[in-house]
């Protein structure tokens, strides 16, 4: 029982530890690949630092909701990417949420995020809530109709069950768990603020989405919605990782050798889907706000697609 | 008893029938009201033959009234009442002779019709005399809705109650119901000439229900629903 | 003993407005004649519900069974409440001129006739006499509509005229008719016209003859219940005469037309031959709730629009009759009932909207609730009441009827429900154009005078909720003799 | 087990709802005296307190303390029989806790009432209504209380009748309201039979030959009082034009009343559904669901807001009972009960989070006199209590965790995953996109309230009202952070709602779901362990433990250094409040995405020339389309019939004299020619 206690722990501290590094190492392949020598891979720890040692600038309107959102941010997004197995299966709070919990709980991060967008009652932030709300709204419902492919699919919403399904006899390969991938991918992309929907690094007005919502932040606070933004992105890979690449993975309450492996495999997964991410935003141009809705809808409608080809072609567990 | 007497009867009836159609073809004021005393006086002969066959003195207390009230007082009144309104040279149809003759005919085929089924031959009153009485009734509604103006209404009217007393009087031992009906037709006949058309003519100065109609309760034309 | 009481109970019943009239007639002050009308039917009320314990043996002329005590009570009392109500509108209208004392002693001398020509219809077991009756409360309603000599009031009088004599003309037709049918079976004299007699023995008349004299009847009666397409007298009668006539005409002698029509289809119902009344009932049933449903979005006169939803009730209940069955019959017993309370207590209500507003003209009347709040809201109660909503006694009838119809046939539950949704919408448009909204008038009333009407409303809203059980055995038994 | 001894919980209840009667006649005398109507609402929290404690009874308690009592009152050739069965029970536990707060919440908030005679009599009689229609065990008497709580309320809605928007609302209520009862009238007359047995027992023995017909009428009847699309239209005027803490009793409770309507009939009454009756219902469902979410956004009146969600949520309850007749209809029990509760503790959650916006609408109405978000906000400086419970229901109605709306939902997405058992093919094929539907949905709801949120209380006020506002009395606040509280509470620990609604199961469905108050941690395990599992208790835990960890770095490392100064704005100096993101702007994206197709928007931009100094305009033009297509067409029908036949008013006595001769004519031909 304390070894699935004891991954556990180790994941929560893993995810944290590991969110800023991969944020690192995206800018760097990108800024490689754009033939810059670009920032050096530990630039995000030394941003947070900074950010945190810096004083806090508050807009006067600004209200309680403005000062606590970061934390509940950071804390939800936090434990969501906590609950997806990383290196190790068979979590021990991992049946106190399955994938459409954790799916919620970033809606959650979302709903109070644009809030503080709301709160201090600028056009910019007015206009970071909105679009990012729009997105969601298709974003999430693609999310989770791939939940559902992947559920049917392994007859669980439990993500352990599920990555262990895809590593039994009866996983192979099936339409409907392509187009879930692809959805999922397309869905990372967006909630992720990535080019083409969005760009982390401009701060041109009129394009920002996620930065204009948080352009009020500084300090702490802006510290904490960042490191959320890392820990969301890692959370994002990490789920695709567990689930189409689950190979690796130690399961519960392997030894530490096992774990130790898993860490390295997952490290080595993080470090592909990192190249390959950078290297699709490298490829393409962002594309204008209103021609997002279509990019998301493609998801919604491939997500819906494979789970009703699901309903009518397999017979339930 | 002997077939001649029900022929009288029926002839009676019969020329009934006969005057209601001539009070149909009317148009003229006078001519109308005197065929309108024809027609009462028909009636009451024949009410007074049927009284004779059914050895029913009562009956002819009915048509000594409608002989006396119905065949000369109230035309005489009515005519008063024309000059005095000055109607007297109106011509009132609505729907032209032609047609209401003919209208008038297939009503009395309708109601032979409608009698044939009927098996039980009430004593001397034969079926036929019972269709002529329902075709007398039906022709004096016909000529109250094909006629305008009040006075040739009320004519109407009385006609169809002729009818009524016809077949009233006809049906064999018929208790009271007589004289209570022809009772009540001398008071409607009150009630028209006395009340409503002097009222009326204080009111308006035609008895021309069109006329009356100017001052309906309501106008078309409310706002939606 | 208990016939020698039940013999005094039916002639007071008769005496006593008899009597009345001519007394009326000659009293000139009308404070007393008012009071004295009250009392009159406080008499009449009185013997009435002693007929109900104490029945005569019938006689050729004269006969109280069970059904026509529902009848005469539900007359009585109706036209008790409406007296009283009637004390206090017409000294409004001797203050604003609108009639002059003559007017008043005519009018009290006719509202017994009236009263006495009714309570005769009822009990009459000849039919003969009933028609005579019914003749009679015609003419005294004719005139009395006309009472106010305005030339609206004398177009509507003249209208009802024309067409109750024609009406009363077919009518007398068809009883003739009934008379020849009886006659071959029943000997020629008064047992051929006796209504008992020729109900037992209906069975063998001549159907041709029988079905000859209900279309004369139904047609002739009909125009007397106000049935489409012979109601066209109703609606102007009703807005044109004086509000206490109103009331007495939708609560009393509708009722009294439609029980002559049942009396009739009784006849038709012994005699297995003959075309069945019911659906030519039902269809006319049908027809005038529909049409008067369409009608009442239209009225502008408030008066006229209740007297389109009295079209429309007849309707419902001639159409529960012509249904038959235990339900349906009972459905209707209580509808009428139900009916006619509500019906006098709105328009209770309506005389003195008018008479405070001074308008009938509903565009011209708003906010009645805030104007006058108890009137407001008892006239909101008692639309909400016709309209058939609960508590009240015309929901539980309308659930019986609706129930019953549509387990039975359907679609002719359909057409019902389509039929009582159109009246209702056209009604609730209309009640919250009346009743709410602002209005700058304040208008006084001495609450005592809504007494009547708050009695009808009361004891509607307790049938909705509990009937004692003596009157629905008693309903169930007059149900199962109506068939 | 005390099988023998009576309970008297029918009668306690009878009691109780004869008691609201008395009420309201009181009322009639003593609302307008000073604290008339405090007393009033105070007595109904009361009452309806223990009606909530005996239902909550009467659903645990053994079946012999649910005998139902006779009354001599009530319906003629039948027998008046009250008293709860478990359904019933369970949803009189849903509305009285409900109504007992909202009546808390009046004996302050009632007090602003201008006319208070035109409110406070109609308030116990409408509770009244409510409990008479969940006691019933007769259709009469279900049916009198179905009117009485229509009429009740029609009265509340129409109490401010001064402005004509109040009065139309009204009464297109009052038509649509007593349409529907119409319809349930036919669907009992189908029950009932010609012979007339209205009594529930004897309608659930009777065999029905027109099942299919009911279920359609019990659609449209209970549809249009819950607020399903179409039937909808009346909703979003009425509910809003009530004072608000009826508005909140209307959305929150009235429409359980509605569900517990169908569900009894289809469910209980009727008998065995077959397999293609889910269909219908799941259609309407997900259409209403979409629908009503985005009729929402496009709204920017607070109250007509929620009341557009109100329909949203009906249709999320309705999915639940579509996919329950599927199950069932499919002999799937265990799936059909997972089901069946989440639409019912949907219901529940409903009521608590509906009624809690409602509450917060209300108070916001009264501190600003505003219902337009237009002119609205910075509202959480002035009104931070109101402010902190509206954010509660904010989040409880997006399906957001750790809230209750969450918990339901997440139990209605585990039906729909259980779904492919069905052996049909048509309903797997509309399910998963039902199942996309309430996803969409719940996203646009979590978009909605963001807007609702943050234009009422968040940025800088936009009008003097909202500037001045003030926070509310005692008795709103108390109760407003008491259902906030419930929210979370129904959220964490869903297990035991869901055990309290196994007697309801096991009388419906005649199967229940797992014991979940058994399971460790709180958590809930509708079917198996492996399959999926919640524990909202655990994953607020998590969260709280994380922000904590978090603040506490923070404290640890970071810099406390903290200065207020202007918005930074990107650098735009301190614009007026006019420069912030209005309602209209925010929800522009979503107009642009959906509504060109749902409400044929258009938007006309007129641009000055350049050099020309006029201001530019932006015109929005929305077209309500359910409306025009389905209510207008029948509007003009009835119309221009009422115009045609009103020509018959208006002829002469000659003409009605031909009407006469016509129809004799016309008998006797008949006569003549039948033989």
């Amino acid at each position: 029982m304390s070894i699935v206690w004891l991954t556990q722990l180790a994941q929560v501290v893993v995810v944290l530890a590991l969110a800023p590094l991969l944020t690192g190492v995206t800018r760097k392949v990108r800024a490689r690949l754009l033939r810059r020598r670009g920032a050096p891979l530990f630039q995000p720890y030394r941003d947070l630092l900074k950010q945190i040692r810096k004083e806090v600038v508050v807009a006067e309107n600004a209200s309680w909701l403005f000062r606590a959102a970061p934390y509940i941010v950071f804390a939800t997004t936090w434990v969501a990417a906590a609950l997806v197995p990383t290196f190790a299966t068979g979590l021990a709070l991992g049946a106190a949420a399955d994938l459409i919990v954790i799916v919620a709980l970033l809606g959650t991060a979302r709903f109070m995020l644009a809030l503080a967008g709301l709160d201090v009652g600028t056009s910019f932030g007015g206009i970071g809530s909105s679009r990012e709300m729009m997105f969601a709204t298709l974003a999430e419902p693609a999310m989770l109709m791939a939940v559902f492919t992947l559920s049917l699919f392994a007859g669980s919403t439990e993500l352990s069950s599920i990555s262990a399904f895809m590593l039994g006899p009866h996983a192979g390969l099936n339409i409907s768990l392509a187009l879930a991938l692809v959805a999922l991918i397309i869905v990372a992309i967006g909630e992720n603020g990535r080019i083409p929907v969005d760009n982390p690094a401009t701060h041109l007005e009129l394009t920002m989405v996620h930065e204009a919502m948080i352009l009020e932040y500084s300090g702490r606070h802006l510290a904490l919605i960042e490191a959320a933004a890392a820990v969301k992105l890692l959370l994002y890979l990490s789920l695709i990782a567990c689930v189409f690449t689950p190979w690796g993975t130690a399961v519960a309450g392997a030894g530490a050798l096992a774990c130790l492996l898993g860490v390295a495999v997952y490290a080595l997964k993080l470090l592909v889907f990192g190249f390959l991410l950078s290297l699709f935003e490298t490829a393409i141009a962002k594309m204008r706000v209103f021609r997002v809705p279509e990019f998301l809808g493609v998801a919604l409608m491939l997500g819906l697609l494979g789970t009703i080809l699901l309903f009518v072609s397999r017979a339930p567990h | 008893m002997s077939p001649l007497d029900s022929d009288i009867a029926h002839l009676l009836a019969g020329s009934m029938l006969l005057v209601s159609f001539l009070l149909l073809y009317q148009d003229r004021m006078f001519a109308l009201l005197n065929f309108y005393a024809m027609h009462a006086c028909v009636l009451g002969l024949s009410v007074g033959w049927q009284a004779y066959l059914q050895r029913a003195p009562h009956l002819f207390i009915t048509a000594l009234i409608a002989l006396l009230f119905k065949g000369v007082i109230i035309p005489v009144v009515l005519h008063r009442i024309v000059v005095r309104l000055r109607i007297h040279r109106t011509i009132d149809t609505v729907v032209s002779i032609g047609p209401t003759m003919l209208l008038g005919m297939a009503l009395v085929a309708l109601s032979i019709i409608v009698m044939l089924p009927v098996t039980h031959t009430g004593g001397v009153f034969a079926r036929e005399d019972l269709s002529f009485a329902l075709s007398v009734v039906l022709l004096g509604l016909l000529m109250m809705i094909t006629r305008r103006n009040a006075v040739s209404q009320v004519i109407g009217f009385m006609s169809l109650e002729n009818g009524l007393i016809l077949a009233a009087t006809g049906a064999r031992g018929m208790p009271l119901v007589v004289e209570i009906s022809v009772g009540f037709s001398i008071l409607i006949a009150f009630l028209v000439i006395g009340m409503f058309l002097f009222r009326i003519r204080e009111r308006f100065d035609t008895v021309d229900l069109q006329a009356l109609h100017m001052s309906r309760g309501e106008s078309s034309g409310e706002e939606a629903a | 003993m208990s016939s020698g009481l039940a013999v005094l109970a039916l002639a007071t019943l008769l005496a006593v407005p008899a009597v009345g009239a001519l007394l009326l007639a000659a009293i000139r002050s009308y404070r007393i004649s008012a009071a004295l009308n009250v009392a009159l039917c406080a008499l009449t009320l009185a013997s009435a519900a002693a007929l109900y314990a104490h029945r005569p043996a019938p006689s050729l002329y004269l006969l109280v069974d069970d059904v026509n005590t529902v009848f005469l009570i539900v007359g009585a009392l109706v036209g008790f409440t409406t007296s009283v109500f009637s004390a206090g509108y017409i000294a409004h209208e001797l203050e604003t001129r609108r009639l002059k004392p003559r007017d008043l002693r005519f009018y009290h001398a006719m509202y017994q006739l009236l009263m006495f020509a009714m309570n005769v219809a009822l009990v009459a077991n000849n039919i003969g006499l009933m028609w005579v009756a019914i003749e009679l409360a015609t003419l005294t309603t004719v005139v009395m509509v006309g009472l106010y000599r305005t030339s609206a009031a004398l177009e509507a009088a003249w209208k009802y005229f024309i067409l109750g004599s024609v009406g009363i003309a077919l009518a007398l037709f068809g009883t003739i008719l009934v008379y020849l049918a009886a006659e071959e079976r029943l000997g020629q004299g008064m047992t051929a016209m006796a209504w008992d007699h020729l109900v037992g023995r209906s069975a063998g008349f001549d159907p041709a003859l029988l079905n000859l004299a209900f279309v004369f009847l139904l047609l002739g009666y009909g125009t007397k219940v106000g049935l489409a397409p012979v109601h066209a007298w109703l609606p102007d009668a009703h807005a044109e005469g004086p509000t206490p006539i109103s009331a007495v005409l939708s609560g009393l002698l509708l009722n009294v037309a439609l029980f002559a029509l049942l009396r009739f289809k009784l006849i038709m119902a012994g005699n297995r031959l003959v075309l069945s009344p019911g659906p030519m009932m039902v269809t006319m049933g049908l027809l005038s709730l529909v049409f008067a449903g369409f009608m009442i979005y239209r009225r502008r006169d408030i008066k006229r629009m209740f007297a389109y939803s009295s079209i429309e009730h007849m309707g419902i209940i001639t159409l529960a009759f012509g249904l038959g069955g235990p339900l349906a019959s009972f459905a209707g017993l209580l509808h009428m009932t139900m009916h006619s309370l509500t019906k006098s207590a709105i328009f209770f209500g309506v005389g003195y909207v008018s008479q405070l507003e001074g308008t009938q003209r509903i565009a011209d009347i708003r906010g009645l609730t805030q104007s006058q709040p108890l009137l407001g809201w008892m006239l909101v109660i008692g639309v909400a009441a016709i309209a058939g909503l609960p508590p009240f006694g015309v929901f539980t009838s309308e659930f019986l009827l609706v129930t019953s119809t549509f387990a039975r046939s359907p679609w002719l539950a359909v057409l019902l429900g389509l039929g009582l949704m159109i009246a209702f919408s056209a009604l609730a448009l209309r009640m919250h154009g009346l009743a709410f909204g602002e209005s700058a008038r304040r208008h006084v009333l001495n609450p005592w005078r809504l007494a009547p009407m708050a009695l009808h409303l009361l004891l509607v809203a307790v049938a909705g909720i509990y009937l004692p059980r003596t009157i629905v055995s008693w309903f169930r038994h007059v149900a199962s003799l109506l068939g | 087990m005390s099988v023998a001894t009576p309970w008297f919980l029918s009668e306690l209840a009878s009691g109780c709802v004869a008691l609201l009667l008395g009420l309201s006649a009181l009322a009639i005398l003593i609302a307008p005296r000073r604290h008339g109507s405090q007393l009033i609402y105070g007595a109904c929290a009361l009452l309806t307190g223990v009606l909530a404690v005996t239902a909550l009874l009467a659903l645990l308690a053994p079946p012999a303390a649910r005998a139902a009592i006779q009354l001599a009152v009530g319906l003629p050739l039948g027998r008046t029989l009250l008293g709860f069965d478990p359904l019933g029970a369970a949803f009189a536990v849903i509305i009285n806790v409900a109504t007992t707060l909202v009546s808390g919440y009046a004996i302050g908030y009632g007090a602003h009432a201008r006319e208070p005679r035109r409110v406070v009599p109609f308030y116990p009689a409408f509770i009244a209504g409510m409990n008479l229609v969940l006691l019933a065990r007769d259709a009469f008497s279900f049916l009198i209380g179905w009117e009485f709580m229509s009429l009740a309320s029609w009265a509340l809605v129409v109490s401010d009748h001064a402005s004509a928007g109040n009065r139309r609302a009204a009464l297109v209520y009052l038509i649509m309201a007593t349409g529907g009862a119409l319809t349930l009238l036919f669907a009992f007359g189908l029950l009932a039979g010609s012979a007339g047995g209205y009594e529930f027992a004897q309608i659930r023995s009777a065999a029905h030959g027109a099942a299919p017909l009911v279920l359609f009428l019990a659609l449209v009847g209970a549809g249009s009082k819950a607020g399903l699309v179409p039937l909808h239209a009346w909703l979003p005027l009425a509910h809003p034009a009530a004072p608000s803490h009826v508005s909140a009793l209307m959305s929150g409770v009235m429409t359980k009343v509605a569900v517990y309507g169908f569900v009894r009939i289809v469910f209980d009454l009727v008998g065995a559904p077959s397999w293609w009756w889910s269909i219908p219902v799941l259609l309407v469902a997900g259409v209403t669901t979409l629908l009503g979410v985005l009729y929402a956004l496009m709204e920017h009146d607070l109250k007509r807001l929620l009341a557009y969600h109100t329909v949203e949520n009906i249709g999320i309850i309705f999915i639940g009972l579509g996919l329950a007749l599927a199950f069932e209809a499919s002999g799937l029990k265990s799936a059909a009960a997972l089901a069946l509760t989440a639409a019912i503790f949907h219901a529940f959650n409903h009521s608590l989070f509906k009624s809690l916006l409602f509450l917060g609408s209300g108070a916001v109405l009264h501190a600003t006199g505003e219902r337009d978000m237009e002119r609205l906000g910075g509202l959480i400086h002035r009104m931070p209590v109101t402010a902190l419970a509206f954010l509660a229901g904010c989040i409880a109605i997006s399906a957001l965790p750790p809230f209750n709306g969450f918990a339901s939902e997440w139990l209605t997405f585990q039906a729909i995953l259980l779904s492919p058992q069905l052996p049909q093919w048509v309903p797997r094929l509309i399910v998963p996109a039902v199942g996309a539907t309430l996803a969409c949905s719940a996203a646009l709801a979590a978009t909605c309230f963001v807007k609702a949120f943050g234009m009422t209380f968040l940025g800088r006020s936009r009008s003097a009202a909202a500037t001045q506002a003030r926070e509310t009395d005692r008795w709103s606040r108390g109760t407003m952070l008491l259902l906030a509280l419930l929210c979370l509470c129904a959220g964490i620990v869903p297990g035991f709602v869901m055990d309290a609604l196994a007697p309801v199961m096991q009388m419906i469905i005649g199967t229940r779901l797992a014991v979940q108050s058994s399971q460790p941690w709180l958590r809930i395990v509708p079917i198996d362990g492996a399959r999926s599992a919640y524990d909202g208790a655990l994953v607020l835990g998590m969260i709280v433990i994380a922000a904590l960890a978090a603040a506490l770095i923070v404290r640890r490392f970071a810099s406390h250094a903290l200065r207020r100064s202007a918005a930074w704005d990107c650098g735009f100096p301190d614009a007026s409040p006019a420069t912030q993101y209005t309602a209209a702007s925010f929800a522009q994206p979503i107009r642009r995405v959906f509504g060109t197709a749902v409400f044929r928007a258009r938007e006309h931009v007129t641009m000055p020339r350049p050099g020309d100094t006029s201001p530019a305009r932006l015109q929005v033009e929305l077209h309500d389309t359910l409306w025009e297509a389905l209510y207008l067409p029948v509007i003009r029908v009835v119309d221009a019939l009422a115009e045609w036949v009103n020509r018959l008013q208006f002829l002469t006595i000659r003409r009605y004299l031909t009407m006469v001769f016509a129809a004799l004519v016309l008998l006797l031909v008949i006569v003549g020619a039948w033989r």
